[in-house]
């Protein structure tokens, strides 16, 4: 199998999804001509042309909100905000018009689209532009919200997501573009709404997903050096979320920690948590821990920006805590 | 005008004004809740515009929608049902006076959120646009909803990708009790088209024949050039707001001199000045929509509640 | 001392507020002329004048951002949203620019606003006007989160909030303006971020905030007819969250269900639960149950609505399951 | 012009560019992280603009921000050290690049949002509004900002309440890659103004005096009416959006064409034609910009970065 970065991963799931269904078109600021701005889109506007590959007015909100009328209407778009960041500036699209459209009018409409979306911090670009506010979206019933951690992950869920009848936030982070992985080439699709076990491991359960699960490799490795073997559960999806191999793991390890890197406090670990012991009370040997962001506007200055970000050790040592 | 067209246009505008009067009578008896925005004195809007639209042009409109259900073709009896929140309704009664739709009638609903949906139907248009057919949106709004960011982003988005979208703004003078002046930087809200160098028009919104004639152009150019267009409607809301409107905003002075100037009574006079109709034939349409109206009513009362088991239904796709 | 309306009491504290300090003024939709969509402000437009008392166009963006610059030079506005479901078209100025300026500017910027929305179901509005979504606020450092469950609270954190020199959303709820309660005239604070105990209990512990607290205090009742002591703490501040008398609360009974308004699934439950287990893990006795609502888009149905809704009898059914 | 005034503005124009230059090279050496979108061709327009208001007049501008930072005052050392995420920088090193601020200089800062801080601006002058003085806030914004939501909403605003904003559009042609007629449905961009029913003008933004002329002239007609006023100013920025643009969307002698109308060299050309300056004065500007500029590298690489306690500074007030 090949192994490709991320960001081919991602490009190779949209072409495949564009060759095989002409419905399928993208629109955002800066997918044609300039080639995406993190290149994901490179080579899109010279072979599909510009009314597939549409460049965009900044309008977040003519851009989701076109998106969404286009898929009412059979057209099935992949609309871009340049990063999760400007999902701000169309947030009544993603949260209150796509999810709800479906329900509101009783069963007659349907929102087929991808809204992507590159989110994390970690590259110094300060409060505004540095955020992984995932929880806010998963929070609403009717959309649904993927974010994979691995390039085989990536490519399988967007096609799954481009071929889903509901709306699909897809979230990727911006330094994980250059993650490689094997991909498999051609057809190959991951469903929607169901985590997967990306590490074994018997000693404790570290539950995460997309820049958590590179951060959690990484501390699994030290971790097995000393001796601890962590399984790690990867959500994939936050909404719908699947609990079943998170719990399953717990109830082998019985510790747990959750990683994710956005703010702690209202964040995808609370979620995790609170039905880790809604479901698996007895099974719990020491109180599940979350690894997350500090409660700050991320920084500028790469020194305090990476003091803010869950760091590897972070997960170490939350493990020994839990171990203890 | 045509005689069938004609007739057709005053019973649907007396339709929408004895369906909304028994809905306020409903909402009062306490069997309609929520908001519910009444369309009176505005129905030439609606049912100018869309008695000119083909069939294959779509619809969407504000929360002000009943009016706009009608006139598209769907029926009292599921407006009404709607309206009392009953699974006989346009959206099974989970929708409510504020979200009417019907998507085989090509029209797309009843939106709640002020200027929201023109985002969307500019994707309608988009849609229609990748799909290579010229299909136009009417997009319906009022006056308060070309202050918000969505309509500037929306017409933007139209004029530069030449979507076919026909923008009407039923400027009814004020949003909620906020008059036009006291909101908007132009009184005039076609001036706004400059701002996009769109082509736009203007029409008296009392008058159903000026409003078909109006739009009738404005499609017409949209068809030719693929370009949108911004139509400004002059009306006037005969009630409140919604339901429960202090009504502090205006003189009553001010609503009686536009009351005078009612739409049905307008296009009645017409019908019967320039001898398209005659007075027994327009009550004979008259009785025609007391009675639609009444069993509507019927129908909605008799028609069951959704069960639980919707509750959990049509969130995701099956 | 006076039993007063929750309306009452936030006129009375914005009132005041407005005497005491020139440079306190409203700006929303409706504010002004109309009397406030819910009449909080009814009178106000003729006592205070056009100049404090502003209505603004139908365009949250330029209500909140135009707060916040006013707030910058040294003003201290009120900026109301009509409901809080039309937060998600301002959402950039709440969560992303209010929250951030001070800090990313190195503490040069301050923004004492108070915006004031009201939120919460059970009015038939359907689902985009119903909505509960307080929990993805409470995830952003920089942003004071406050929903008094008393009238007296009301006018006490309104105080406080406008005498914050923070950004404060303070959201009311729509079925709670005819609530009676008493509540102190004049001078009368209530500090932000501090939990309290609503009600004192032995056998278990409720944690909730606004229309969660009327449900929970009815609750408490037919419990109390039934022999079971609940203690209720009311978090009234969701960020800064105040875990102080929830712990001690739990400490004491051992056994908790923590009650909102709003969707389960990355709710406000969620973060309460998470802390409470990371702070008295060897506490807990039973699992720890949320009551919320149902993860559906609110329908407009009545009957459908209310079945979403969370009730007074899955108090009573949650606070049995966990004394089990 | 008077020659103080002149020279000062020659002055800053060379360090902005100085400045800037070296930035790229600390950028590439890796001392400067994050975005970092340089004003090199642009720098007539601040520079005039910034000229001609009075100290208490309010800027606020966009990401592109490090030319307007120092014409309003702000040292090169605070710049250079913010850049390099010092504690000495304007914004403790906490903003970086984008978010320059000084509000003892009235620099109300740079912006990461597109748009964003459009209605801020409007609240700004609100604030001045309800305090009763005639401060006037001139809030710069690029092409590309014009067709988002926050701009509608905020002109609205502006023109609606009589709010003191200079609105300036700095049409530097591109939004990112995308050219203003890809973008926006007029390309004219003062022609927006006419929705809002704006007072509105034009300048040359690659000669500063040009730029002077028209602000004196806009900040005046401010002063006078309340009303705001929307001035576009057409440049070009001769370097990528931001570090690392591929540039496909524009050709090189696209670029070469307009580089041949260097800002600082138009100026310098009509300074020693208008005799307001010799070669000699102006080489010693250039000097002390270069010193000035040595001095602030110098200053930021040997500045402490931010202590960790830093971290939770300044998130609420104290
Ligand atoms: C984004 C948003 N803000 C506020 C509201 C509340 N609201 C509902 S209708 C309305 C007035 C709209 O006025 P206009 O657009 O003129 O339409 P009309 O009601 O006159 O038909 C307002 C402020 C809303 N629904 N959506
Ligand atoms: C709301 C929002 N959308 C998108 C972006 C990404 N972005 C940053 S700068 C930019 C282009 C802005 O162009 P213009 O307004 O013309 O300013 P210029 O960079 O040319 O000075 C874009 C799209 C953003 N920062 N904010
Ligand atoms: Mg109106
Ligand atoms: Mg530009």
């Amino acid at each position: 199998m090949a192994k490709i970065t991320m960001r081919e991963a991602i490009s190779q799931a949209l072409m495949e999804e564009m060759d095989r269904d002409p419905a399928v078109f993208i629109m955002g600021e800066e997918v044609g001509v300039w080639g995406g701005t993190y290149a994901v889109t490179k080579g899109f506007y010279d072979k599909y042309g510009p009314e597939r590959v549409k460049d965009t007015p900044i309008a977040e909100n003519a851009i989701i909100g076109g998106a969404i009328g286009a898929a009412m209407v059979g057209q099935r778009p992949i609309a871009e905000l340049m990063t999760i960041n400007f999902a701000f500036s169309a947030m009544d699209y993603i949260v209150n018009q796509a999810p709800k459209l479906r329900y509101m009018f009783g069963g007659q409409f349907e929102v087929p689209m991808v809204i992507r979306a590159v989110g994390g911090g970690g590259r110094q670009l300060g409060a505004t532009h540095s955020q992984t506010p995932d929880a806010m979206f998963a929070h609403f019933p009717g959309l649904v919200v993927v974010s994979p951690g691995t390039p085989a992950d990536a490519k399988g869920l967007l096609k799954s997501a481009i071929r889903s009848n509901d709306p699909v936030l897809f979230i990727e982070h911006a330094t994980m573009y250059q993650v490689r992985g094997e991909v498999p080439e051609g057809e190959y699709i991951v469903p929607l709404g169901k985590s997967t076990i990306q590490r074994s491991g018997k000693d404790v359960t570290i539950v995460t997903y997309c820049k958590g699960l590179e951060l959690s490799l990484k501390a699994a490795e030290e971790l097995a050096k000393q001796g601890i073997e962590a399984e790690i559960v990867d959500l994939r999806t936050l909404r719908p979320l699947d609990m079943g191999p998170v719990l399953e793991s717990f109830k082998k390890t019985n510790r747990a920690v959750v990683v994710e890197e956005g703010w702690k406090s209202y964040g995808v670990g609370a979620e995790v948590v609170s039905r880790m012991y809604e479901e698996a009370f007895d099974y719990a040997d020491a109180p599940i821990l979350r690894v997350a962001q500090k409660e700050v506007p991320l920084p500028y200055n790469r020194s305090l920006e990476q003091a803010a970000l869950p760091q590897v050790s972070d997960i170490v040592t939350a493990v020994k805590e839990v171990l203890k | 005008m045509e005689k069938e067209k004609s007739l057709q246009m005053y019973y649907e505008m007396v339709l929408i004004r004895r369906v909304e009067e028994r809905g306020v009578e409903l909402y009062q008896a306490g069997k309609i809740g929520g908001f519910m925005h009444l369309y009176i004195g505005q129905e030439a809007v609606s049912t100018g515009l869309i008695a000119a639209r083909e069939p294959r042009d779509r619809v969407i409109t504000a929360y002000r929608d009943h009016g706009v259900a009608l006139n598209c073709g769907i029926s009292a009896n599921e407006v009404m049902a709607e309206l009392l929140g009953k699974v006989t309704g346009t959206s099974k009664g989970k929708g409510g006076s504020m979200h009417m739709a019907d998507t085989t009638k090509n029209m797309w609903g009843g939106h709640a959120i002020v200027g929201g949906h023109l985002p969307i139907a500019a994707g309608l248009a988009l849609g229609d646009q990748y799909a290579g057919n010229d299909n136009i949106t009417i997009c319906m709004f009022g006056d308060g909803a070309t202050n918000i960011g969505y309509f500037h982003e929306a017409l933007n988005l139209a004029k530069t990708w030449n979507l076919r979208v026909l923008w009407v703004c039923e400027n009814n003078q004020y949003g909620m009790g906020t008059a036009v002046e006291r909101a908007s930087a132009v009184t005039e809200i076609r001036q706004k088209a400059e701002g996009y160098g769109m082509k736009n028009g203007q029409a008296d919104g009392m008058d159903v024949t000026k409003v078909y004639a109006a739009a009738q152009e404005a499609l017409q150019y949209i068809r030719e050039t693929g370009h949108p267009y911004l139509l400004e409607v002059d009306t006037y809301r005969f009630r409140g707001h919604s339901m429960g409107d202090p009504e502090r905003y205006r003189k009553q002075e001010e609503v009686k001199k536009w009351q005078e100037n009612d739409p049905i009574g307008i296009f009645r006079a017409y019908l019967l000045r320039e001898n398209i109709a005659t007075d027994v034939e327009l009550d004979a349409l008259d009785a025609k929509a007391e009675a639609e109206t009444q069993k509507s009513v019927e129908f909605a009362e008799a028609s069951p509640e959704p069960g639980l088991e919707e509750l959990f239904k049509d969130i995701y796709a099956a």
